[in-house]
């Protein structure tokens, strides 16, 4: 059941976007409805696997995983038969479909499930062109970011991972503003160029992996990869470098971030909504998942610069913030700023940095998300971001004032709040670190202090003063009231709630995402730091096969050599793509 | 051989550069003169090269028949006549392909090509024939390029096969085929057993191409329409 | 044995191409794409035929057959892009349809 | 009911009290709810009345319901010998961890908040907790706290109305704002551990931010309320790297000092460990935290944002910016005492700074006319004087000050609101006279409220000052004369507010339309806070006849000190010996307020001070131009690096990304000559590009 929800969770989507693409033009008005119920589809299934999930950790341990699914996608190589009937790859390469969530991952599933119908509804008023198709891309989009937290096969993460960026770019380059074209341009080349030089990696991984382990299939299996042990720490300082230039791009670090501002200026609502509450995790949750464990001693060896990008990026974005005139690019700063944060606590190394860092994934999600959200209402009525255009909106909208205050104080991390939870553990682990150290944290704790000034700044300029509207505005003309309606009060109200109740019991999140770290990650790194530490003393590590591949033979990889004369050699075809059925099947009896 | 086989091809390269349409008619004539002196030398060449007396004679005619229909097609200047060259061509080939022992396959050819595809070519062509030879039939488009490239590339082929046939040639002769060979049990059976996720999706993309050529004819053509821009 | 199938699969190929280079045609161009898969079935017959290495086997003629099927398919796609073509500026130049040109 | 009964626990249990900070909380949400089933604003106020009230009422039941813990008397000892001072720290650690001697605190740990790190190894299992710490400080504060905010939530129902009775626009948010406010507060003090100070911390800051912003479209008002909240959030950013630093002393290295099971940050914990910290440890943390009091009591050099605060509607400053949020950072150095009177260095720069901040600022509130803001000056010079006590080891004395302080300074700032009620909203000196005619009621309460303040005999600023001046004195004779200077020039600025406004010809402003008395419900809190300022002292005094005593029937050192005694452990006695400094500090009240009479009492137009003092007057005036060198200092440099970052991502950093682009850019303007759009020209390209790569492999010969 856990499966067939967790891969509706990924797929329904992607079907119910290609059934809006065919709905006929003359219901073309269903399409916000039809999107808004798989949303809340998504929604359900998300939170009920969330509910099955201190279950499984119960019974199977810590890293248990839920809605596990394993078969065989595409397996490319020679295959062998088995003497009781069917084939198995026995030299090759072999990428499977492999999802499943654990706790790390189940918070940022629900995040994103709990996003997209906010972000379907918040578009009914503010899309009015080729709506089937921007609800269709919005719902590729979500299965490519519920993808790209479920995998558990880091060539299907990578898969995933990219197949973001279309619809987005899409998003961003047909409902986006007055210079969507050259955003969406340049966020697509952006973070694609910095993610191919992730793929190189991740093959580079992959290969080795399979020569460290004397297996002749190369296989992308994130537990596999995960526990390897045996790459030196040149390669592991490179294959660090290869994960960052993906991730960083995407989370985004300071000096890489100028793609984000732009992106968040020219999307739509939705579009910023899901950029910031979603995607930028996938640059975060790279990082955590992948570079910590995969890479442990290139990822320590490497703090030190993360902390300090992380660093600059917290005290760049907040000052970058404070001049803004568009309040939205005003909040795009403010992400390079807390995402700073969240670089921060995990590249201190320590427990309560990375559980820190993963709340500060889920609450950057929520407040940010929610202030694009409040944002765009805003835009929605007066048609402007501009700072000096607008004031004392209080006033006029009440209901928005609340919110934009409690999203605003959530922002910079009003304790009672969500914010806070997250901030103040990744301080204190910024500060308690032995990779990162106390300047660190200090110099990171000045982010809070800026964070109330920009912020406090724009809620200042929109909510406080006098009443300042430009002409002819607030434009009603599209059904909505002065101040918010119901349906924008609903969007809204969620994330409040949630803000509030993170604030006073994280441990919602953290009861179970605590053990799974310790389990998954803390313990890999801080292995690493050991080694790093005694340096002098360093052994190779063992090399423990851990992968439980029946033994065939094991055959030698086919060198470059072997190739090179293809065209006079064997006639037969090397390679013969097999459309692998049923798991069962294809594993052979694994 | 290869110095010879340059120089066969160079005069053929000059000889089709001559006789494509676009010149006076003299001249195509010279090309066409030419171009025989170096299909006799070549087909000498080649049939040097087929052992045993049989399939020699036939493979001969069957060559020179595709090769001199291969250039009527590119130099006529009437589509018509481009067109029922090239049904000559393929019956060339399919006897080309009968030498091969490819039986099903060469009527399959005769029946798919000649039969339905051309049929096709000749009914545009009808379509959208003109009273008079059109300008685009009578002057063809960078010649000298065209021929030097294609030959260069031919040139080049050629020496890469015999480059690599140099070894297989000492080996003998493969043994004759079963005697099922080309028949539609030979070919079928592989086709509906190893290849059959193939064919599934050879059948799709033929699925494809037909919806898509009634997508295309059937729009109405509204000449110069800027196509939609929302900036 | 192989060795004049081959040429001449290649002559067949490199007169096709000319043809398609230089005639501004576009039923003509077509019709020496077609010419071209004449060239490249004549070779994987005789590949077929004459394997390098081990007994003749069949495969050079089915992908033969799926050419043939690739070609009709491609020749009702382009048929019908011709027809629209000709509806829309009246001429069959291929000098005339420049749009993939950068303004 | 056990007034400082020597019992263990208390009657009523701890549950209960633990509920009292949720009260107002509740009130303020129910007004939420009123406000969202739009009712009418006029009855929105009962739910956080009631609130509030309730939480007094338990704050009084607290107070005579809470157990006398055992105290130890070697601790006295400890404190008042001249032991050095990381030597007295060793022997408080062991005072400490020596445990039976000290009666444990009565914690009451509500649930886990925060998790600190690895919850699934047993060796390191830590939480940050929301448990609440019961102990005489805290029954102190929470009486003078709720008290005072009750009294000043039933002012606020006359006072945001209009003159027709009508409540005024944005009523309901007002006691909203005003609940969440006595909610935080009430978790700020009744915190046990540094996180949920903090988080009271932050919360009393983000209500003052709200309700100083209450009247936002003024620009002046949203202004103010940024300013409060972020100079609060300088201070708040010291006060964080303080809690940090400890976290870090108390857990770093292999074998920390927070044991298994203990939650890191709670205040057992820590006084437990602190002593056993290296001195600069304790004196990192000490400072550090000492930044966070800075800003919350705005003391000086974090001063700026309270008298700006004035913005906000007067009760909120009676509340906020006199009697309760200011006192958080004297309450947090009491707290902590067993930090800082570890650290000798801290307690220097306390005494320093405490001295600088009541000459400063009272010398600015001697030059103000707005009747608001001199008691804003008036407010930080107190709580400076608050911070001498601190520094000079008399944290009991300091509360005592906050405590008394409270009473009379809500007083006169509900007073000063009489007069903005009666006068519709004019408080310029400048521009009336006269008034106690016209005002009689609040004049008689103010008269009371300004002698409180001023130090007259009897009354309770009296007392309090006077122990606090003792205690400088003791320190250091130079601390001791600026601190009586001050008192001084404090009656001084108070009645020449006093005289200017109340004495003289009557004289009104020209927009005031009819000045009148204020309705009931406002003239009944200003007397029951007159009693306050009264009798508060009285709690901090003992009544002994003859002897060593002042007048010859009291002697300082009362209740209120045996209440603080386990709190602010190691608190010399004293009293003793100060009687004859109790007869100067009169004189010195009585000399000041008879200056004032000299030069004010006729309430003349023109300010004779500005004329006698010129340039050190208009000094004064601006206000030391404090605000200015902010801004040039900081604001501005840091606002200015804002667009120079702003500019170098639009230009610096994008413009390496350009560069990088610019490549491709450049070959593909090259490239695109040959795009003709020619399809018969490409396939030639093809062509060729075939022939080229076999000629290249027949030359390299692959």
């Amino acid at each position: 059941m856990e499966a067939l929800a967790l891969n509706l969770l990924i797929l329904l989507p992607l079907a119910a976007a290609v059934v809006i693409c065919l709905l006929p033009e003359r219901r073309a008005d269903t399409a916000p409805k039809l999107s808004l119920g798989v949303g809340l589809v998504l929604l359900i299934l998300a939170l009920a696997l969330w509910l099955r999930l201190p279950a499984a950790q119960h019974t199977r341990g810590p890293s248990a995983l839920v809605g596990d699914t394993d078969c065989a996608w595409l397996a490319i190589g020679d295959r062998a038969r088995l003497p009781e009937g069917g084939t198995i790859l026995v030299n090759g390469v072999e990428l499977r479909y492999h999802v499943g969530l654990d706790a790390i991952s189940l918070p940022l599933v629900v995040l994103t499930a709990l996003l997209v119908p906010l972000s379907i509804a918040c578009s009914f008023t503010a899309i009015r062109t080729r709506t089937r198709e921007y609800y269709a891309w919005l719902l590729a989009l979500t299965t490519g970011m519920i993808g790209v937290f479920a995998a558990r096969d880091l060539l299907l993460f990578y898969v995933f991972f990219e197949l973001t960026l279309v619809p987005l770019y899409f998003l961003i380059g047909i409902w986006g503003g007055p210079q969507r074209r050259y955003a969406a341009t340049k966020f697509f080349l952006y973070t694609f160029v910095g993610s191919v030089i992730t793929f190189a990696g991740i093959v580079y991984l992959a290969i080795r992996a399979a020569v460290l382990n004397f297996d002749s299939v190369i296989s992308f299996d994130l537990n596999l990869l995960s526990t390897l042990h045996g790459l030196t720490s040149t390669e592991q300082a490179w294959l660090f470098f290869a994960f960052f230039c993906g991730f960083a791009i995407k989370v985004p670090l300071f000096p890489l971030h100028t793609w984000l501002p732009l992106a968040h200026t020219e999307a739509p609502t939705a579009g910023s909504v899901l950029l910031a509450g979603v995607l930028l995790k996938l640059g975060t949750y790279g990082f955590l998942r992948f570079a910590l464990p995969m890479v442990p001693d290139g990822a320590v060896h490497w703090a030190t610069f993360m902390g300090g990008l992380a660093l600059a990026g917290i005290i760049y974005g907040a000052l970058c913030c404070w001049v803004q005139r568009d309040v939205k690019k005003l909040v795009a700063y403010s992400s390079v700023s807390h995402l700073g944060f969240c670089m921060l606590g995990m590249f201190s190394i320590l427990p309560v940095g990375l559980s820190g860092s993963v709340l500060y994934m889920v609450n950057h999600g929520l407040s940010t998300g929610a202030l694009f959200l409040v944002v765009g209402m805003v835009y929605e009525r007066y048609h402007t971001r501009d700072l000096d255009q607008l004031g004392g909106l209080a006033r006029q909208m009440p209901i928005l004032a609340f919110f934009f205050m409690l999203f605003a104080l959530s922002s910079i991390g009003l304790p009672g709040l969500n914010g806070f939870v997250s901030e103040f553990t990744v301080l204190l682990a910024a500060f308690n670190s032995d990779v990162l150290g106390r300047w660190y944290g200090v110099l990171g704790a000045t982010g809070i202090l800026l964070g109330a000034v920009y912020m406090l700044y724009a809620v200042g300029q929109i909510l406080f003063g006098p009443l300042k509207e430009p002409p002819q505005t607030p434009d009603l003309s599209t059904g909505l009231k002065r101040d918010l309606t119901p349906r924008e009060i609903a969007i809204l109200a969620p994330l409040a709630v949630l803000v509030v109740l993170l604030g006073v019991a994280p441990r919602l999140i953290t009861d179970t995402l605590d053990p799974a770290l310790q389990a998954q990650i803390v313990a890999r790194v801080q292995e690493a730091t050991q080694r790093a530490d005694d340096i002098a003393l360093r052994k190779a590590p063992a090399n423990e096969p851990t992968n439980d591949k029946p033994e065939t033979e094991n055959v030698k990889l086919e060198t470059d050599q072997d190739r090179a004369g293809t065209f006079a050699g064997s006639y037969s075809p090397v390679f013969g793509f097999s459309f692998a059925g049923s798991p069962a099947e294809a594993d052979g009896g694994r | 051989m290869p110095t010879l086989l340059i120089a066969i091809l160079t005069l053929g390269a000059v000889g089709l550069f001559l006789a494509l349409p676009g010149g006076r008619a003299d001249t195509r004539r010279v090309g066409w003169v030419v171009l025989a002196a170096a299909g006799a030398v070549l087909l000498a060449l080649l049939l040097q090269l087929v052992p045993g007396a049989d399939p020699r004679g036939l493979f001969a005619g069957f060559a020179l028949v595709a090769v001199f229909a291969a250039l009527r097609v590119i130099t006529h200047r009437k589509p018509v006549y481009s067109a029922l060259y090239f049904i000559l061509l393929i019956f060339a080939v399919t006897g080309l392909l009968v030498l091969l022992e490819a039986t099903f396959l060469s009527m399959a050819l005769v029946i798919i090509y000649a039969g339905a595809i051309l049929v096709t070519y000749v009914f545009v062509i009808m379509l959208a024939q003109q009273s008079r030879p059109a300008p685009y039939d009578v002057k063809s488009r960078e010649p000298v390029w065209g021929c030097l490239a294609g030959f260069l590339l031919l040139i080049l082929l050629a020496r890469q096969i015999e480059l690599f046939l140099v070894p297989a040639q000492r080996t003998p002769l493969p043994a004759p085929v079963a005697e099922a060979a080309g028949t539609i049990e030979a070919v079928g059976v592989p086709l509906l057993t190893e290849y059959v996720v193939a064919i599934q999706i050879i059948g799709l993309l033929l699925l494809a191409a037909l919806v898509g050529a009634i997508a295309i004819a059937r729009r109405r053509a509204t000449p110069r329409v800027e196509s939609e821009g929302d900036e | 044995m192989l060795l004049p199938y081959l040429l001449l699969g290649a002559i067949l190929f490199v007169l096709g191409l000319i043809g398609f280079v230089t005639r501004r045609n576009l039923i003509i161009m077509f019709l020496c794409t077609e010419m071209m898969f004449q060239g490249i079935i004549l070779n994987l017959v005789a590949f077929g035929r004459y394997p390098l290495k081990g007994a003749p086997t069949f495969d050079g003629q089915v992908f033969a057959l799926f050419l043939i099927a690739v070609a009709a398919a491609e020749a009702a796609l382009a048929l019908a892009l011709v027809v629209l073509l000709y509806r829309y500026q009246g001429t069959l130049d291929a000098n005339a349809y420049r749009m993939l040109k950068d303004e | 009911m056990t007034l400082l009964a020597d019992a263990t626990t208390t009657i009523l249990p701890l549950r209960l009290y633990a509920t009292l900070p949720l009260w107002p909380l509740l009130g303020a949400l129910l007004v939420g709810l009123l406000v969202v089933l739009r009712r009418k604003a006029s009855a929105t106020h009962w739910p956080v009345v009631l609130g509030v009230a309730a939480s007094a009422t338990l704050a009084i039941v607290l107070f005579l319901d809470l157990p006398k813990s055992t105290t130890n008397a070697a601790l006295q000892e400890h404190w008042k010998s001249g032991v050095s001072a990381s030597q007295r720290a060793g022997e408080l650690y062991a005072v400490f961890t020596g445990g039976a001697s000290r009666a444990p605190a009565l914690t009451y740990t509500l649930y886990n908040w925060i998790s600190l790190g690895d919850q699934s190894s047993l060796c390191n299992q830590h939480w940050l907790a929301v448990n609440f710490y019961f102990d005489g400080l805290t029954a102190v504060m929470l009486l003078f706290v709720t008290v005072v905010s009750t009294i000043i939530v039933v002012y606020s129902i006359g006072y945001m109305r209009d003159h027709h009775g009508q409540p005024e626009r944005g009523y309901e948010r007002f006691f909203a704002f005003l609940g969440l406010f006595v909610f935080s507060m009430a978790t700020l003090v009744l915190s046990g551990n540094f996180i949920l100070l903090y988080l009271g911390w932050e919360l009393v800051g983000l209500c003052s931010y709200l309700l100083i912003g209450f009247y936002y479209p003024r620009p002046a008002a949203a202004a103010a309320a940024k300013k409060a909240f972020i100079v609060n959030r300088i201070g708040d950013f010291g006060f964080a790297l303080g809690i940090f630093t400890l976290y870090w002393f108390l857990t770093a290295g292999a074998d920390p000092l927070v044991q298994h099971g203990e939650n890191p940050l709670d205040y057992a914990t820590v006084f437990k460990y602190v002593g056993a910290l290296e001195p600069w440890q304790i004196t990192t943390v000490a400072l550090l935290l000492m930044c966070g009091a800075l800003g919350k009591s705005a003391q000086f050099p974090l001063h700026v944002w309270l008298p700006d605060a004035m913005e906000g509607p007067t009760p909120v400053s009676a509340l906020i910016h006199a009697a309760t949020m200011v006192t958080a950072g004297i309450y947090m150095i009491a707290r902590c005492t067993p930090i800082f009177g570890a650290s000798p260095l801290a307690l220097n720069v306390i005494l320093v700074l405490g001295l600088l901040g009541a000459v400063l600022t009272a010398t600015m509130a001697a030059a103000q006319y707005d009747m608001k803001r001199i008691l804003a000056y008036s407010t930080i010079s107190q709580l400076a004087f608050m911070f001498v006590g601190l520094g000079c080891r008399v944290p009991d004395s300091a509360v005592f000050h906050v405590f008394t302080h409270a009473w009379f300074k809500a007083l006169l700032f509900l007073g000063a609101g009489s007069v903005m009620h009666a006068l519709s909203g004019v408080i310029d000196l400048r521009r009336f006279s006269g008034l106690r005619d016209v005002l009689p009621q609040t004049c008689r309460t103010m008269l009371i409220g300004c002698l409180a303040l001023a130090g007259f005999p009897l009354l309770s600023g009296f007392w309090s000052k006077d122990e606090l001046v003792h205690a400088a004195f003791e320190r250091h004779p130079v601390a001791g004369l600026i601190l009586l200077a001050t008192a001084g020039l404090t009656a001084y600025y108070t009645f020449r507010m006093f005289f200017l406004c109340f004495h003289g010809e009557l004289r009104l402003p020209d927009d005031a339309a009819q000045p009148h008395e204020a309705p009931l419900v406002m003239i009944v809190p200003l007397w029951l806070l007159t009693l306050g300022a009264i009798f508060a002292g009285y709690l901090g005094v003992t009544f002994a006849a003859g002897g060593e005593s002042f007048l010859g029937f009291i002697r300082p050192h009362g209740l209120l000190h045996d209440y603080l005694h386990d709190s602010t452990i190691g608190t010399p006695e004293h009293g003793h010996g100060g009687l004859w400094l109790m007869y100067v500090s009169a004189l010195v009240a009585l000399g000041g307020i008879g200056l004032a009479w000299a030069r004010f009492g006729q309430a003349p137009e023109t300010d004779p001070d500005a004329r006698a003092l010129g340039g050190l007057w208009r000094l004064w005036h601006a206000k030391y131009y404090f605000d200015e060198i902010y801004d040039y200092a900081f604001v501005r440099p840091l606002r200015n690096l804002g667009r120079v970052f702003s500019a170098t991502d639009d230009y610096g950093l994008d413009g390496v990304i350009w560069l990088v682009a610019a490549v491709p850019r450049s070959l593909s303007f090259l490239l695109h000559f040959l795009q003709r759009g020619a399809l018969q020209g490409y396939a030639l390209g093809m062509v060729v590009g075939v022939a080229v790569l076999l000629l290249l492999w027949n030359l390299i010969g692959v």
